[in-house]
Protein backbone atom coordinates (compact mmCIF):
# COMPACT_ATOMS: atom_id res chain seq x y z
CA UNK A 1 0.00 0.00 0.00
CA UNK A 2 2.69 2.31 0.77
CA UNK A 3 4.55 1.64 -2.19
CA UNK A 4 1.73 2.69 -4.08
CA UNK A 5 1.40 5.59 -2.89
CA UNK A 6 5.50 6.57 -3.09
CA UNK A 7 5.40 5.61 -6.76
CA UNK A 8 2.25 7.48 -7.69
CA UNK A 9 3.36 10.55 -6.03
CA UNK A 10 6.95 9.91 -7.51
CA UNK A 11 4.86 9.67 -10.99
CA UNK A 12 2.91 13.04 -10.37
CA UNK A 13 6.24 14.55 -9.74
CA UNK A 14 8.29 13.14 -12.54
CA UNK A 15 5.75 14.11 -14.94
CA UNK A 16 5.12 17.83 -13.69
CA UNK A 17 8.55 18.19 -14.11
CA UNK A 18 8.79 17.03 -17.31
CA UNK A 19 6.44 19.29 -18.47
CA UNK A 20 7.76 22.10 -16.90
CA UNK A 21 11.31 21.36 -18.37
CA UNK A 22 9.03 20.69 -21.94
CA UNK A 23 8.31 24.21 -21.72
CA UNK A 24 10.83 26.14 -20.90
CA UNK A 25 12.35 24.07 -23.50
CA UNK A 26 9.34 25.48 -25.93
CA UNK A 27 7.67 28.35 -24.70
CA UNK A 28 8.53 31.31 -27.56
CA UNK A 29 9.82 34.09 -25.09
CA UNK A 30 11.33 35.08 -21.88
CA UNK A 31 8.83 35.48 -19.87
CA UNK A 32 6.88 32.23 -20.13
CA UNK A 33 9.59 30.56 -20.12
CA UNK A 34 10.21 32.11 -16.21
CA UNK A 35 5.91 30.79 -16.04
CA UNK A 36 7.28 27.29 -16.81
CA UNK A 37 10.23 27.52 -14.50
CA UNK A 38 8.29 28.89 -11.14
CA UNK A 39 5.09 26.61 -11.29
CA UNK A 40 5.55 23.45 -12.44
CA UNK A 41 8.74 22.50 -10.96
CA UNK A 42 7.46 23.77 -7.43
CA UNK A 43 4.77 21.71 -8.36
CA UNK A 44 6.72 19.14 -9.82
CA UNK A 45 9.02 19.11 -6.29
CA UNK A 46 6.36 18.68 -3.79
CA UNK A 47 4.75 15.15 -4.76
CA UNK A 48 8.56 13.60 -4.61
CA UNK A 49 9.51 15.10 -1.08
CA UNK A 50 6.16 13.71 0.12
CA UNK A 51 6.96 10.58 -1.41
CA UNK A 52 10.29 10.72 -0.08
CA UNK A 53 8.90 11.51 3.63
CA UNK A 54 6.25 8.23 2.73
CA UNK A 55 8.44 5.92 1.67
CA UNK A 56 11.33 6.73 4.89
CA UNK A 57 8.94 7.65 7.55
CA UNK A 58 8.35 11.05 9.06
CA UNK A 59 10.28 10.58 11.86
CA UNK A 60 13.58 9.50 10.26
CA UNK A 61 16.69 12.08 9.22
CA UNK A 62 14.58 11.95 5.64
CA UNK A 63 11.48 13.88 6.82
CA UNK A 64 13.04 16.72 8.81
CA UNK A 65 15.65 17.63 5.47
CA UNK A 66 12.67 16.70 3.25
CA UNK A 67 10.78 19.56 5.17
CA UNK A 68 13.83 22.20 5.24
CA UNK A 69 14.03 21.29 1.69
CA UNK A 70 10.33 22.14 0.66
CA UNK A 71 10.26 25.20 2.79
CA UNK A 72 12.72 26.32 0.88
CA UNK A 73 11.87 25.70 -2.42
CA UNK A 74 8.31 27.63 -1.37
CA UNK A 75 10.02 30.68 0.11
CA UNK A 76 13.11 31.25 -2.19
CA UNK A 77 11.61 30.29 -5.90
CA UNK A 78 9.24 32.79 -6.55
CA UNK A 79 11.94 35.10 -5.20
CA UNK A 80 14.36 34.42 -7.58
CA UNK A 81 12.07 34.16 -10.03
CA UNK A 82 10.50 37.35 -9.91
CA UNK A 83 14.02 38.85 -9.57
CA UNK A 84 15.04 37.40 -12.33
CA UNK A 85 11.82 38.34 -14.64
CA UNK A 86 12.29 42.06 -13.46
CA UNK A 87 15.92 42.05 -14.62
CA UNK A 88 14.67 40.39 -17.84
CA UNK A 89 11.94 43.20 -18.12
CA UNK A 90 14.23 46.29 -17.25
CA UNK A 91 17.25 45.49 -20.04
CA UNK A 92 14.42 45.53 -22.36
CA UNK A 93 14.36 42.20 -23.51
CA UNK A 94 11.27 41.73 -26.48
CA UNK A 95 8.17 40.23 -25.54
CA UNK A 96 6.45 37.39 -28.13
CA UNK A 97 4.65 38.85 -30.73
CA UNK A 98 1.70 37.17 -29.89
CA UNK A 99 2.09 39.01 -26.32
CA UNK A 100 -1.61 41.04 -25.83
CA UNK A 101 -0.80 42.60 -22.42
CA UNK A 102 1.94 44.77 -20.82
CA UNK A 103 0.59 46.06 -17.36
CA UNK A 104 4.27 47.38 -16.16
CA UNK A 105 4.93 49.65 -19.45
CA UNK A 106 1.28 50.53 -19.50
CA UNK A 107 1.29 51.59 -15.83
CA UNK A 108 4.63 52.99 -16.71
CA UNK A 109 3.49 55.10 -19.76
CA UNK A 110 0.46 56.51 -17.87
CA UNK A 111 -0.61 60.28 -17.50
CA UNK A 112 1.28 60.63 -13.74
CA UNK A 113 3.70 58.24 -14.41
CA UNK A 114 6.72 61.39 -14.24
CA UNK A 115 6.95 62.06 -10.42
CA UNK A 116 6.54 58.07 -9.70
CA UNK A 117 7.64 55.72 -12.39
CA UNK A 118 7.41 52.38 -11.70
CA UNK A 119 4.66 52.63 -8.78
CA UNK A 120 0.84 53.59 -9.69
CA UNK A 121 -0.34 53.55 -5.97
CA UNK A 122 0.56 57.66 -5.63
CA UNK A 123 -0.77 58.69 -8.60
CA UNK A 124 -4.21 56.52 -8.21
CA UNK A 125 -4.59 58.57 -5.26
CA UNK A 126 -3.95 62.02 -6.96
CA UNK A 127 -6.09 61.08 -10.48
CA UNK B 1 10.54 0.85 -3.58
CA UNK B 2 14.48 1.55 -3.98
CA UNK B 3 14.29 0.60 -7.73
CA UNK B 4 11.31 3.13 -8.05
CA UNK B 5 12.86 5.94 -5.98
CA UNK B 6 15.96 4.96 -8.65
CA UNK B 7 14.38 5.48 -11.80
CA UNK B 8 12.80 8.53 -10.17
CA UNK B 9 16.42 9.94 -9.95
CA UNK B 10 17.18 9.11 -13.44
CA UNK B 11 14.29 10.77 -14.31
CA UNK B 12 15.25 13.58 -12.91
CA UNK B 13 18.87 13.52 -14.18
CA UNK B 14 17.06 13.06 -17.90
CA UNK B 15 14.97 15.75 -17.36
CA UNK B 16 17.99 17.99 -16.86
CA UNK B 17 19.67 17.08 -20.17
CA UNK B 18 16.38 18.87 -21.32
CA UNK B 19 16.94 21.68 -19.48
CA UNK B 20 20.77 21.67 -20.81
CA UNK B 21 19.33 21.89 -24.47
CA UNK B 22 18.02 25.16 -22.93
CA UNK B 23 21.44 26.50 -21.58
CA UNK B 24 22.95 25.90 -25.13
CA UNK B 25 20.25 27.16 -27.36
CA UNK B 26 18.75 30.33 -25.44
CA UNK B 27 19.19 33.28 -27.23
CA UNK B 28 19.84 35.37 -24.10
CA UNK B 29 21.22 35.18 -21.01
CA UNK B 30 18.02 35.56 -19.02
CA UNK B 31 16.99 31.94 -20.93
CA UNK B 32 20.05 30.43 -20.00
CA UNK B 33 19.68 31.95 -16.28
CA UNK B 34 16.38 30.31 -16.05
CA UNK B 35 17.41 26.90 -17.28
CA UNK B 36 19.79 26.73 -15.00
CA UNK B 37 17.63 27.75 -11.78
CA UNK B 38 15.15 24.86 -13.02
CA UNK B 39 18.27 22.55 -13.89
CA UNK B 40 19.40 22.89 -10.07
CA UNK B 41 16.03 22.26 -8.54
CA UNK B 42 15.88 19.11 -10.26
CA UNK B 43 19.30 17.98 -9.25
CA UNK B 44 18.54 19.05 -5.77
CA UNK B 45 15.68 16.45 -6.18
CA UNK B 46 18.07 14.30 -7.59
CA UNK B 47 20.27 14.34 -4.97
CA UNK B 48 17.03 13.65 -2.49
CA UNK B 49 16.31 10.82 -4.06
CA UNK B 50 20.05 9.63 -4.43
CA UNK B 51 20.04 9.62 -0.87
CA UNK B 52 16.81 7.58 -0.12
CA UNK B 53 18.30 5.42 -2.93
CA UNK B 54 21.25 4.50 -1.47
CA UNK B 55 20.41 4.57 2.27
CA UNK B 56 22.78 6.81 3.37
CA UNK B 57 21.24 10.26 5.57
CA UNK B 58 24.64 12.01 4.95
CA UNK B 59 23.90 12.59 1.44
CA UNK B 60 21.20 14.99 2.09
CA UNK B 61 22.91 17.95 3.55
CA UNK B 62 23.93 18.45 -0.06
CA UNK B 63 20.43 18.92 -1.04
CA UNK B 64 19.98 21.36 1.48
CA UNK B 65 23.29 23.77 -0.11
CA UNK B 66 22.42 23.50 -2.79
CA UNK B 67 18.52 24.19 -2.52
CA UNK B 68 19.87 27.49 -0.49
CA UNK B 69 22.73 28.47 -2.43
CA UNK B 70 21.26 28.17 -6.18
CA UNK B 71 18.83 30.62 -5.59
CA UNK B 72 21.50 32.42 -4.10
CA UNK B 73 23.44 32.40 -7.52
CA UNK B 74 20.09 33.16 -9.34
CA UNK B 75 19.34 36.34 -7.05
CA UNK B 76 23.44 37.37 -7.59
CA UNK B 77 22.98 36.96 -11.19
CA UNK B 78 20.07 38.50 -12.16
CA UNK B 79 20.93 41.78 -9.92
CA UNK B 80 24.34 41.85 -12.31
CA UNK B 81 21.83 41.79 -15.33
CA UNK B 82 20.07 44.34 -14.32
CA UNK B 83 22.54 46.97 -12.66
CA UNK B 84 26.13 45.16 -13.64
CA UNK B 85 27.59 43.44 -10.60
CA UNK B 86 30.53 46.14 -9.91
CA UNK C 1 20.54 1.10 -11.35
CA UNK C 2 24.02 2.67 -9.87
CA UNK C 3 25.48 3.03 -13.49
CA UNK C 4 22.86 4.14 -15.42
CA UNK C 5 22.69 7.19 -12.95
CA UNK C 6 26.37 7.53 -13.16
CA UNK C 7 26.36 7.37 -17.08
CA UNK C 8 23.57 9.78 -16.74
CA UNK C 9 25.35 12.40 -14.96
CA UNK C 10 28.54 11.62 -16.84
CA UNK C 11 26.98 12.29 -20.27
CA UNK C 12 25.83 15.68 -18.88
CA UNK C 13 29.25 16.36 -17.66
CA UNK C 14 30.31 16.06 -21.34
CA UNK C 15 27.80 17.85 -22.89
CA UNK C 16 27.98 20.90 -20.39
CA UNK C 17 31.73 20.68 -21.11
CA UNK C 18 31.04 21.14 -25.03
CA UNK C 19 28.61 23.48 -24.73
CA UNK C 20 31.14 25.88 -22.70
CA UNK C 21 33.89 25.62 -25.49
CA UNK C 22 31.18 25.66 -28.45
CA UNK C 23 29.26 28.61 -27.58
CA UNK C 24 30.51 31.81 -28.61
CA UNK C 25 28.87 34.01 -26.14
CA UNK C 26 30.93 34.27 -23.13
CA UNK C 27 28.16 35.26 -20.70
CA UNK C 28 26.46 31.35 -22.16
CA UNK C 29 30.10 30.24 -21.68
CA UNK C 30 29.56 31.39 -18.06
CA UNK C 31 25.94 29.74 -17.62
CA UNK C 32 26.78 26.67 -19.07
CA UNK C 33 30.33 26.20 -16.95
CA UNK C 34 28.25 26.76 -13.48
CA UNK C 35 25.62 24.05 -15.39
CA UNK C 36 28.44 21.72 -15.23
CA UNK C 37 29.59 22.27 -11.96
CA UNK C 38 25.96 21.36 -10.80
CA UNK C 39 25.66 17.92 -12.86
CA UNK C 40 29.30 17.80 -11.09
CA UNK C 41 28.16 18.03 -7.79
CA UNK C 42 25.34 14.87 -8.34
CA UNK C 43 28.18 13.10 -9.59
CA UNK C 44 30.41 13.29 -6.54
CA UNK C 45 27.49 12.36 -4.28
CA UNK C 46 26.79 9.04 -6.96
CA UNK C 47 30.75 8.53 -6.57
CA UNK C 48 30.45 8.83 -2.93
CA UNK C 49 32.13 12.44 -1.58
CA UNK C 50 29.47 14.17 -0.04
CA UNK C 51 32.22 16.29 1.46
CA UNK C 52 33.28 17.30 -2.42
CA UNK C 53 29.95 17.69 -3.20
CA UNK C 54 29.33 20.60 -0.36
CA UNK C 55 32.68 21.79 -1.96
CA UNK C 56 32.09 21.88 -5.46
CA UNK C 57 28.76 23.45 -4.79
CA UNK C 58 29.62 26.77 -3.44
CA UNK C 59 32.89 26.71 -5.62
CA UNK C 60 32.14 25.18 -8.70
CA UNK C 61 28.40 26.28 -9.46
CA UNK C 62 28.39 29.51 -7.78
CA UNK C 63 31.40 31.13 -6.69
CA UNK C 64 33.91 30.48 -10.23
CA UNK C 65 30.83 31.72 -12.50
CA UNK C 66 30.15 35.00 -10.29
CA UNK C 67 34.29 35.15 -10.82
CA UNK C 68 33.91 34.77 -14.27
CA UNK C 69 30.91 37.37 -14.34
CA UNK C 70 33.03 40.11 -12.58
CA UNK C 71 36.26 40.01 -14.93
CA UNK C 72 33.93 39.96 -17.80
CA UNK C 73 31.90 43.10 -16.21
CA UNK C 74 35.34 44.71 -15.70
CA UNK C 75 36.92 43.53 -19.24
CA UNK C 76 33.83 45.27 -20.75
CA UNK C 77 34.46 48.41 -19.67
CA UNK C 78 38.19 48.27 -20.82
CA UNK C 79 37.79 46.59 -24.07
CA UNK C 80 36.13 47.44 -26.74
CA UNK C 81 33.23 45.52 -28.77
CA UNK C 82 34.77 42.28 -29.93
CA UNK C 83 32.52 39.62 -29.88
CA UNK C 84 33.88 36.80 -32.15
CA UNK C 85 37.11 37.05 -30.62
CA UNK C 86 39.01 33.45 -31.64
CA UNK C 87 35.92 31.76 -33.06
CA UNK C 88 36.89 30.87 -37.17
CA UNK C 89 34.06 29.09 -38.27
CA UNK C 90 31.03 30.26 -36.81
CA UNK C 91 27.80 30.91 -38.86
CA UNK C 92 24.92 30.65 -36.09
CA UNK C 93 25.49 34.19 -35.31
CA UNK C 94 21.36 34.24 -36.06
CA UNK C 95 20.97 32.62 -33.08
CA UNK C 96 22.35 35.32 -31.00
CA UNK C 97 20.86 38.06 -33.00
CA UNK C 98 17.25 36.89 -32.39
CA UNK C 99 17.26 38.49 -29.34
CA UNK C 100 17.41 41.65 -31.56
CA UNK C 101 17.34 44.01 -28.71
CA UNK C 102 17.93 47.52 -28.82
CA UNK C 103 20.52 49.14 -26.56
CA UNK C 104 24.33 49.19 -26.39
CA UNK C 105 24.74 46.10 -23.80
CA UNK C 106 25.15 43.78 -26.25
CA UNK C 107 24.54 40.12 -24.98
CA UNK C 108 23.85 41.19 -21.97
CA UNK D 1 32.40 -0.48 -15.55
CA UNK D 2 34.51 2.42 -13.39
CA UNK D 3 36.55 2.71 -16.86
CA UNK D 4 33.50 4.87 -18.03
CA UNK D 5 34.21 7.39 -15.50
CA UNK D 6 38.13 7.28 -16.73
CA UNK D 7 37.22 7.60 -20.35
CA UNK D 8 34.89 11.07 -19.38
CA UNK D 9 37.83 12.61 -17.44
CA UNK D 10 40.01 11.99 -20.75
CA UNK D 11 37.16 13.25 -22.42
CA UNK D 12 36.89 16.57 -20.25
CA UNK D 13 40.85 16.92 -19.93
CA UNK D 14 40.76 16.58 -23.64
CA UNK D 15 38.30 19.00 -24.61
CA UNK D 16 40.31 21.57 -21.73
CA UNK D 17 43.24 21.11 -23.54
CA UNK D 18 41.86 21.85 -27.05
CA UNK D 19 40.28 25.07 -25.69
CA UNK D 20 43.32 26.29 -24.61
CA UNK D 21 45.23 25.38 -27.77
CA UNK D 22 42.96 26.72 -30.27
CA UNK D 23 41.07 29.20 -28.94
CA UNK D 24 42.51 33.17 -29.05
CA UNK D 25 39.51 34.79 -26.54
CA UNK D 26 42.12 34.71 -22.97
CA UNK D 27 38.74 34.06 -21.15
CA UNK D 28 37.95 31.04 -23.06
CA UNK D 29 41.97 29.79 -22.34
CA UNK D 30 41.00 30.21 -18.54
CA UNK D 31 37.67 28.36 -19.45
CA UNK D 32 39.70 25.71 -20.92
CA UNK D 33 41.86 25.41 -17.46
CA UNK D 34 38.77 25.10 -15.67
CA UNK D 35 37.09 22.12 -17.83
CA UNK D 36 40.95 20.47 -16.89
CA UNK D 37 40.72 21.15 -12.90
CA UNK D 38 37.27 19.67 -13.75
CA UNK D 39 38.57 16.42 -15.38
CA UNK D 40 41.27 16.01 -12.23
CA UNK D 41 38.22 16.22 -9.85
CA UNK D 42 36.47 13.85 -11.70
CA UNK D 43 39.37 11.34 -12.13
CA UNK D 44 41.11 11.83 -8.35
CA UNK D 45 37.00 10.75 -7.10
CA UNK D 46 36.97 7.72 -9.51
CA UNK D 47 39.71 6.29 -8.52
CA UNK D 48 38.77 6.66 -4.99
CA UNK D 49 35.67 4.72 -5.77
CA UNK D 50 35.43 0.97 -5.33
CA UNK D 51 33.00 -1.37 -6.40
CA UNK D 52 29.82 -0.88 -4.19
CA UNK D 53 31.06 1.50 -1.59
CA UNK D 54 29.23 3.75 -0.22
CA UNK D 55 30.99 7.08 1.54
CA UNK D 56 33.57 7.09 4.20
CA UNK D 57 31.28 8.39 6.77
CA UNK D 58 30.60 6.39 9.56
CA UNK D 59 27.37 8.44 10.79
CA UNK D 60 23.86 7.03 10.06
CA UNK D 61 25.02 3.95 8.37
CA UNK D 62 22.79 2.57 6.11
CA UNK D 63 20.04 0.02 7.11
CA UNK D 64 21.23 -3.03 8.92
CA UNK D 65 24.79 -1.90 9.54
CA UNK D 66 26.55 -0.87 12.35
CA UNK D 67 29.54 1.86 12.33
CA UNK D 68 31.96 -1.06 13.12
CA UNK D 69 30.82 -2.78 10.15
CA UNK D 70 30.74 0.33 7.90
CA UNK D 71 34.69 1.04 8.65
CA UNK D 72 35.55 -2.58 8.27
CA UNK D 73 33.50 -2.76 4.93
CA UNK D 74 33.54 -1.30 1.58
CA UNK D 75 33.81 2.32 1.47
CA UNK D 76 35.84 4.66 -0.76
CA UNK D 77 39.26 6.00 -0.13
CA UNK D 78 39.05 8.91 2.01
CA UNK D 79 42.54 10.48 1.53
CA UNK D 80 42.14 10.36 -2.37
CA UNK D 81 38.91 12.31 -1.50
CA UNK D 82 40.63 15.00 0.64
CA UNK D 83 43.29 15.27 -2.08
CA UNK D 84 40.08 16.40 -4.69
CA UNK D 85 38.80 18.41 -1.30
CA UNK D 86 42.38 20.09 -1.85
CA UNK D 87 42.52 20.48 -5.72
CA UNK D 88 39.04 22.16 -5.52
CA UNK D 89 40.09 24.99 -3.54
CA UNK D 90 43.01 25.40 -5.10
CA UNK D 91 41.36 25.03 -8.21
CA UNK D 92 39.03 28.38 -7.42
CA UNK D 93 42.19 30.38 -6.30
CA UNK D 94 44.23 29.77 -9.47
CA UNK D 95 41.37 31.02 -11.42
CA UNK D 96 40.78 33.67 -9.50
CA UNK D 97 44.68 34.55 -10.13
CA UNK D 98 44.13 33.80 -13.59
CA UNK D 99 41.05 36.42 -13.92
CA UNK D 100 42.64 38.84 -12.25
CA UNK D 101 46.01 38.51 -14.63
CA UNK D 102 43.20 38.53 -17.85
CA UNK D 103 41.90 41.98 -16.38
CA UNK D 104 44.95 43.66 -15.64
CA UNK D 105 46.17 42.44 -19.39
CA UNK D 106 42.38 44.14 -20.76
CA UNK D 107 43.53 47.13 -19.19
CA UNK D 108 46.94 47.64 -20.03
CA UNK D 109 46.63 46.69 -24.01
CA UNK D 110 43.03 47.44 -24.42
CA UNK D 111 42.72 43.26 -25.95
CA UNK D 112 41.28 40.16 -25.37
CA UNK D 113 43.00 38.44 -28.27
CA UNK D 114 46.22 36.35 -27.35
CA UNK D 115 47.94 37.01 -30.25
CA UNK D 116 47.31 40.59 -30.20
CA UNK D 117 48.67 40.78 -27.05
CA UNK D 118 51.88 38.75 -28.19
CA UNK D 119 52.27 41.41 -31.16
CA UNK D 120 52.29 44.46 -29.06
CA UNK D 121 54.41 42.51 -26.72
CA UNK D 122 57.21 41.99 -28.61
Amino acid sequence: MRLVFVIALLAVGVAVSTSGAVGILRMPDVYLRIQCSSKPVTLGALPVLVALVIAKGPVSSYGGRALIVAVLLLVMNPLATHALARAAYSVGIPMWSGAVVDQAAARAAGPTAAPHPGGGQPADREG
Amino acid sequence: MTLAIGVACLAEVVIGALLLIRVGLGPTVCDRIVALNTLSTQITLAVLLFAAFADRATYLDVSIWLASFSYLATIVWSRYLERGLL
Amino acid sequence: MFWAIDYACLALVVAAAVLVIRLRNLNGSVMALSAMGTVLALLFVVLGAPDDAHAQIVVGSIAVPTLYLIAIAKIRTEVVNEPELGEQGDTDAAADADAGRAGSGGDR
Amino acid sequence: MILGNYLAAVTLFCLGIYTVLTRRNLLKIVMGMSLMEASTYLFLLSLAYRNGSTAPVLLTPPHGQTPQRLAHGNVADPVLQNFCLTAIVIGVAVTGVFLAVVVRIAQHYRTLDADRVRDMRG
